[in-house]
């Protein structure tokens, strides 16, 4: 579905991803993960044309992003959702999502003027889509409120909502759970796999090995800039140089005196 | 209607004058609503105005067609700078635009031969009615209500907040920030060239940085948060000089004084529905 | 001939620096486009005037007087206008709104006590001698306006660049509440630079309006006009960029009289303001640091 | 362990009085009252932690900790002083520090001048010399982008510059807002350890958390907050062990 | 009964500097012909209204004035643009507008009830100029002025007629803009072209700068200056560098008639500032409604009265601080006859040592 092909990006003479390679098959739950500043936030960008690649190109089903604006790859199919959590945050709950549906609503620009019939049932449709999506985050309660006041978990859901509403193929989530406690995380990941069972797929980032674990069949590794290993979790999980680079050692977790919470 | 009439020939010029400037709130209030400061619609209102008068004077144009003509030009002007300078934001827009205007300005004061340098147009005739100005007002409110309970007002709200993630949603962001500024432009324009036929003079220092700053001191003083602010805030700072006239030379001190108290105690604009929903809501704990 | 423009834009050029300095400086920390800068320009001139008509006080008790006079103004304007907005988390117009009343009171107030009449400081304030070098001429005030805007633009970037004040200063400009965290008394900081800003509005106020010879109620008028296309055009917040933008636009207006033709100046001037926004969006020093996605 | 530490996690509090004292504190956003009259207490030398699901108000009350959002009612005595009318800045220089949620770093500013910063209510120009070398030694990544801005670096690296910010104030209690957020693993058990190791060395931690298990691993002394009430107190094993806590956040 | 008169001047914002001097000279005329017994015994009244320079104001405080306060006659307002706007309203409701300091071609040809005393620079500068160019011997001359400002740019546009006229060669023709301070680079250009004289038509605050700036680099040729330049300010303003300004104009602080003596005596007495040439233009205006007044039987029925008034005001001739004065037909666009212009000599003076000095 996407394909990453030697994909580089520099910014300066930071060499952020360096012949990046990657497939992406349609259907599924895909994990990318890496240590800090590895690069993959980046990957993101890229996909989503908010950065241009230094070189190498992106092909999602079959067609290539090169100089497509962010608006276009939307249309294509591919949403996103942020970690750094950005929504409309003087705009209600139900606002944030209804902006998502823009490119689904059948009324031209000034076509509206004219009729108000199509206009006003679109609307409504709009909004009553709006209000499911809602309601699978749990966020319908507070759906007049304005994004700004919710917490920082709340945001990240009602974001993951917003990207639902763009109708996307392929959904880009950048560290989903960052800031929801395990329990939180949990109804997260039941949520994420009845997505998934909808038809999306799904390609996230994260941080919490247990969550991407969880869900991901198929994980990547980015370290450098570099893919360094792929493949099921266990085959991951125990892999020396991701271990090395990113989950750390046993031993470290032992003079923790714990047994690994986020393993 | 005795006491009409007489209260018509003193104060039709003001009375007018707000439905004028009313349009000039709302024409920079769109593109606020798509997040841009962009102060160029002084100059627009003076490309308006000059076009409108220029045709009506040399030509006897028919009036409907000289109002679309002054909404058409600033429209078309505003297509030919918008594409380069919309990539700008914040002040830096402003400041283009501010830059655009002053071009405009001084381009009216060197074509002497067609537009009468410094010293303006004259005579032209007082075509303007009150229902022109009304009609006008109304249909550009009815206009922008339509579009702020549509998709194309979701968009210029998003795009306000957040220009990159309006993008990911699927909205062209140039393609409406550009339809914000062009419509902007043309009801700028509107409001020119319905003030020029209505005062008999027009002059290029009428479009400058004094009119551009006063336009968006009308809309923020007013509120942007819906569409009775703008006009409220032309009403009000159109009104306040004339009820200030008892003052005599102090007018301007305390009409500066009250223009500082509405900001300082409707720090959201004269016309905040969430202040008033506070205010006549509920009343919870306080911040 | 050139020669001499050249000395003419250059003098022209700090002229506008000058004034750009202050107006930038609370750009860049308070975020708020100051538009009674021009106001408080002007009662600096103003203010000084008369301290050197009553007090006859020499051309440094005159300068002094005014960045105490000007300072004390703009202390004044943030204590009562600014920090209640900033109180109430105002969006960001609503200062800049806030400003253009108070510059009407000001101007308002100066003409109702002095009248609109244009006045000026008495002769000999300042030496009226003019330093001619190989046929070029410039007066002794006009040098020390050169001088003095580079120096001050100078004092005020190591200031930010190297104090722990300065970069408190930055911090603050940035993000307030994480300058709060990190221990920074931002209100005092706040006041501290409303007052210097306007301080050296005030100083900008004196030297132009000797070299002017006329002050007048809305003297401050196209200065303010002239001083956002500055600092606008060096970058917003960017104490270099005051100097720069300042001197581009020196340059810009005097080389289009030279050149091109006088009525021409500002269509030049702006036109290249224009452009070069276009091809630098965020000034010529603004950083050109986007936000992390 | 140091003994102070031993006494504290077996008896679940000192007979010693409380470093920071927290009472009655109550925050509103308008109509909304995020915060409804809590009360916690900060003993010196240990790591105290709040957990509580998404919006019941952990960020709050450190906010208002540090003075940055209006309390509506209640206490705060920090060391015999009181600091719930203390100006922000105040706060800070008094010794009490805290690192934001969602790394207030700033980002026109490179990784040094910020951390120079951190250390802007000291005047000892030699222990700030000092201390910036431990954090680079802590977060050696920081030493290779110091003189870059912080607004270049990754999500992780910035919260690293956070608490390196925080730790050069030389804070006497150290407010955390979800530290771990958006980090590696491996740097998360890093920063854990890092916690556990300058607790060690004497500071007071208070830790807000939705890395629940870690977080209660660590703490001595821990509160469970709920829509703006603390329902729940208690050592951290004790909590660790406890089956509502279990259930509604450890996910078991 | 009273007499109320209307006076719709700028007494703030950026005209006020000319609007005040206009109202003082107005409210000294009005104050002496009060005390000395008003018109046939009637009192005048003014009305005073700020129309701050702007044409919206003006409208309003010439609809105002004209069909509220229900005055006899409007003078004003300041600025010719304002005229120009407001003008017509008065013309529509057949009341006078009289103006004394629109000096903008056309303003009369609005109609047959719009009346001025200014005098505009067509009428005057070709006599300042032959006097200059007798007494400095001047070949050729370079132009100034500010092209964003009307009086300034009539000015020029006068100038620039007398000039061809009189076949004086001009070497560059500079502009500059309100609000200025710095006018080197413009000087520095003339200075190239060697000009034996500056034309300069501007306002005190450039004006005076542009003189002291050009002495500054050298430039110490005589100075021809508009009707701005004529005010005793600029020895003030341009001390030290103020000498061999010439310009003409009906009204010279300089003239000892006995009605000019009498007036800036008067003037400086009453507002402890010395007049210029606007205030002395209004003050002469006052005097010149008066003896229209004179003539007029005031009826009580406002129409009648106005027109009255309109149809006595052509007649007056007076003699006042600016010399002798009548009206003279202007005519409209299609050259039919419509309102009034001022008919006067001019006085040509020169500066010399902080004193204009009378040139003939
Ligand atoms: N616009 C930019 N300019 C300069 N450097 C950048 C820019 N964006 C990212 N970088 C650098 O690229 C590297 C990778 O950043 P990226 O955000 O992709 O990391 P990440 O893998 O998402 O990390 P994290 O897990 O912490 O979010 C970082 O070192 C960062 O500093
Ligand atoms: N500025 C604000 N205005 C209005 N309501 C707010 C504001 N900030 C927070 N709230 C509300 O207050 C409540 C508590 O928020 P707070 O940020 O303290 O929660 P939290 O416990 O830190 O949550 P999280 O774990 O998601 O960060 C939430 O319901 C939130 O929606
Ligand atoms: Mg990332
Ligand atoms: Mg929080």
């Amino acid at each position: 579905m996407l394909r990453l092909d030697t994909l580089s990006r520099h910014f300066g003479g930071l060499k952020v991803l360096q012949d990046v390679n990657l497939e992406i098959p349609q259907g599924g739950i895909f994990g990318l993960i890496g240590p800090n500043g590895a690069g993959k936030t980046t990957v993101f960008n890229l996909i989503t044309g908010l950065l241009p690649p230094t070189s190498g190109r992106i092909e999602f089903n079959g067609q290539n992003l090169a100089g497509r604006t962010p608006h276009d790859i939307t249309r294509l199919g591919i949403a996103r959702t942020f970690q750094n959590i950005r929504l409309f945050k003087d705009m209600s709950l139900l606002e944030n999502v209804m902006v998502g549906f823009h490119a689904q609503l059948k009324y031209g620009s000034l076509g509206l003027l004219a009729s108000s019939g199509l206009f006003r049932s679109e609307e409504r449709r709009a909004r009553a889509r709006a209000q499911e999506l809602l309601s699978w985050v749990k966020l319908d309660h507070k759906a007049s409120d304005k994004a700004d006041n919710l917490s920082y978990g709340e945001q990240r859901k009602l974001e993951l909502a917003r990207a639902l509403a763009t109708n996307p193929k392929l959904l880009l989530l950048d560290e989903p759970v960052a800031g929801m406690n395990s329990s939180e995380k949990v109804e997260l990941m039941v949520e994420i796999r009845n997505i998934s069972a909808r038809g999306y797929t799904i390609f996230m980032i994260e941080h919490d090995m247990r969550f991407v674990m969880g869900l991901c069949q198929d994980i990547a590794v980015l370290n450098f800039g570099r893919i360094i290993a792929r493949g099921t979790p266990d085959a991951i999980r125990n892999d020396p140089q991701v271990i090395e680079a990113y989950l750390g050692r046993e031993e470290d977790e032992a003079s923790l005196d714990a047994t690994g919470a986020t393993a | 209607m005795d006491w009409f009439n007489n209260f018509w020939s003193i104060y039709s010029n003001l009375v007018l004058s707000l439905g004028t400037n009313a349009l000039l709130a709302l024409s920079i209030y769109l593109t606020l609503a798509c997040g841009m400061l962009s102060i160029a619609n002084a100059a627009f209102m003076g490309i308006g105005a000059y076009t409108s008068a220029l045709l009506t004077m040399n030509y006897g144009a028919p009036f409907p067609a000289v109002l679309a003509a002054g909404m058409a030009a600033p429209a078309l002007m505003a297509f030919i700078i918008g594409k380069p300078t919309l990539r700008l934001s914040g002040v830096y827009l402003a400041m283009a635009t501010l830059a655009f205007g002053e071009v405009v300005r001084i381009a009216l004061l060197n074509a002497e031969s067609i537009t009468g340098g410094a010293l303006g147009l004259n005579g032209i005739p007082q075509l303007t009615q009150w229902w022109h100005v009304a009609l006008a007002l109304v249909l550009t409110l009815a206009l922008l209500w339509r579009l702020r309970r549509s998709r194309v007002g979701r968009a210029f709200e998003s795009i306000k907040e957040d220009e990159t993630a309006a993008g990911l949603m699927g909205i062209d962001v140039g393609a409406y920030k550009m339809l914000a500024f062009v419509l902007g432009a043309a009801i700028a324009g509107l409001a020119g060239a319905l003030n020029a036929h209505l005062t008999f003079f027009i002059g290029p220092g009428e479009y400058g940085f004094d009119r551009a700053v006063d336009i968006l001191t009308m809309a923020i003083l007013g509120g942007i948060s819906n569409l009775t602010g703008p006009v409220i805030g032309a009403v009000i700072l159109t009104l306040l000089p004339e009820l200030l006239r008892a003052f005599k030379d102090f007018r301007g001190v305390v009409n500066g004084f009250i223009l500082v108290l509405i900001v300082l105690f409707l720090p959201k604009g004269i016309w905040d529905p969430a202040r008033f929903r506070q205010w006549f809501g509920k009343r919870g704990g306080r911040i | 001939m050139l020669e001499q423009q050249l000395v003419n834009a250059l003098s022209l050029g700090s002229v506008y620096a000058l004034f750009a300095l202050g107006f930038t400086l609370i750009f860049g920390v308070l975020g708020v486009i100051n538009l009674s800068h021009g106001a408080v320009y002007m009662v600096g001139a103003y203010a000084a005037e008369q301290a050197v008509a009553h007090l006859a006080l020499p051309l440094w008790g005159a300068l002094l007087f005014a960045f105490g006079f000007s300072g004390f103004m703009g202390l004044l304007i943030d204590v009562l206008v600014l920090r209640p907005l900033r109180a109430r988390n105002a969006p960001h117009l609503i200062p800049m709104i806030a400003t253009i009343g108070v510059g009407i009171i000001l101007t308002n107030g100066i003409q109702g006590i002095f009248g609109a009449e244009n006045l000026r400081f008495p002769l000999g304030l300042v030496p009226d001698t003019t330093l001619s070098l190989g046929g070029l001429s410039l007066t002794a005030l006009e040098l020390g306006i050169i001088l003095l805007s580079f120096v001050l633009m100078a004092l005020l970037l190591l200031a930010l660049k190297k104090t722990q004040l300065g970069r408190a200063l930055r911090a603050i400009a940035e993000s307030p509440k994480a300058a709060y965290l990190l221990g920074i008394n931002v209100e005092g900081l706040f006041y501290l630079t409303s007052f210097v800003a306007a301080g050296l509005g005030g100083v900008a106020g004196v030297l132009i309006g000797l070299s002017s010879n006329a002050l007048y109620p809305l003297m401050g008028k196209s200065m303010l006009e002239k001083g956002i296309a500055v600092i606008i055009l060096g970058g917003m917040g960017d104490i270099r960029g005051a100097l720069i933008g300042g001197l581009f636009l020196g340059f810009a207006e005097v080389l289009s009289v030279a050149y091109i033709g006088s009525s021409m100046r500002d269509a030049v001037a702006f036109g290249l303001l224009f452009l070069i926004l276009l091809v630098r969006p965020k000034g010529l020093f603004g950083t050109l640091l986007e936000r992390k996605v | 362990m140091s003994a102070v530490q031993e006494v504290a996690s077996a008896a679940g509090a000192t007979t010693r009085a409380p470093l920071l004292q927290v009472s009655g504190l109550k925050v509103a956003y308008g109509k909304i009252e995020a915060v409804k009259g809590i009360d916690l207490e900060l003993h010196e030398g240990q790591i105290t932690t709040l957990v509580g699901a998404n919006g019941a108000g952990k960020s709050t009350t450190l906010l208002a900790l540090s003075g940055l959002v209006k309390k509506a009612a209640g206490r705060v005595t920090f060391d015999g002083r009181d600091l719930s009318k203390m100006a922000p800045h105040k706060i800070v220089a008094s010794g009490v520090v805290q690192v934001a949620e969602g790394r207030a770093t700033l980002s026109t500013l490179t990784v040094r001048e910020n951390l120079e910063l951190g250390a802007y209510t000291r005047r000892d120009k030699g222990g700030r010399a000092h201390d910036l070398d431990y954090v680079f030694n802590l977060f050696p990544v920081l030493k290779e982008r110091a003189g870059g801005l912080a607004g270049n670096l990754s999500g992780g690296e910035q919260q690293m510059l956070a608490i390196g910010r925080a730790l050069m104030a030389k804070p006497r209690v150290l407010l955390l807002d979800e530290p771990s957020m958006g980090l590696a693993p491996i740097i998360v058990q890093d920063i854990f350890r890092t916690l556990r190791e300058i607790n060690q060395a004497g500071l007071t931690i208070f830790l807000v958390e939705q890395n629940v298990r870690q977080a209660l691993k660590i703490a001595n002394r821990a509160y469970v907050i709920e829509t703006g009430s603390i329902v729940l107190a208690g050592t951290g094993r004790e909590l660790l062990v406890n089956p509502r806590v279990q259930e509604a956040y450890l996910g078991s | 009964a009273d007499i109320k008169i209307g006076m719709a001047e700028a007494l703030s914002g950026g005209a006020a500097q000319y609007g005040i001097s206009i109202r003082n000279g107005f409210q000294l005329a009005a104050d002496e012909i009060n005390a000395a017994g008003g018109v046939n015994g009637d009192k005048l009244q003014l009305v005073i209204e700020d129309e701050q320079g702007k044409k919206e104001e003006a409208i309003n405080v010439f609809k105002k004035l004209i069909f509220q306060d229900k005055v006899l006659m409007v003078f004003g307002p300041t600025l010719s643009n304002s005229a120009q706007a407001a003008d017509p309203i008065a013309q529509a409701a057949k009341t006078v507008a009289f103006g004394t300091s629109n000096t903008a071609d056309g303003i009369t040809s609005i109609g047959d009830y719009i009346f001025r005393n200014s005098v505009t620079e067509a009428d005057v500068l070709p006599e300042t100029l032959r006097v200059a160019i007798k007494h400095a011997n001047i070949k050729k001359v370079a132009v100034m002025y500010g092209n964003d400002d009307v009086f300034t740019k009539s000015g020029y546009d006068n100038f620039k007629k007398a000039l061809e006229d009189l076949k004086i060669p001009v070497t560059t023709t500079e502009t500059f803009a309100k609000g200025d301070v710095d006018f080197k680079a413009q000087l520095t250009k003339i200075k190239a072209g060697n000009p034996d004289a500056i034309v300069l038509s501007a306002l005190l605050a450039e004006g005076a700068p542009i003189m002291v700036q050009a002495r500054q680099i050298g430039l110490n040729v005589p100075f021809i200056g508009g009707n701005g330049m004529n005010s005793v300010k600029v020895f003030t303003l341009a001390k030290g560098s103020s000498d061999g300004l010439y310009v003409g104009s009906p009204w010279s602080a300089s003239n000892d008639s006995a009605e000019n003596t009498s007036f800036i005596k008067a003037f400086q007495d009453k507002f402890k500032a010395a007049p210029d040439q606007f205030a002395a233009q209004s003050y002469d205006a006052m005097h010149i409604l008066v003896q229209a007044l004179k003539q007029v039987k005031l009826s009580g029925d406002l129409a009648a009265d106005r027109s009255a008034l309109r149809n006595a005001l052509p007649n007056v001739k007076w003699t006042g601080a600016t010399g002798a004065f009548q009206f003279h037909r202007a005519v409209d666009k299609a050259g039919k006859p419509a309102g009034y212009d001022a008919q006067q000599k001019a006085i040509v003076s020169v500066t010399k040592g902080d004193k204009f000095v009378i040139e003939k």
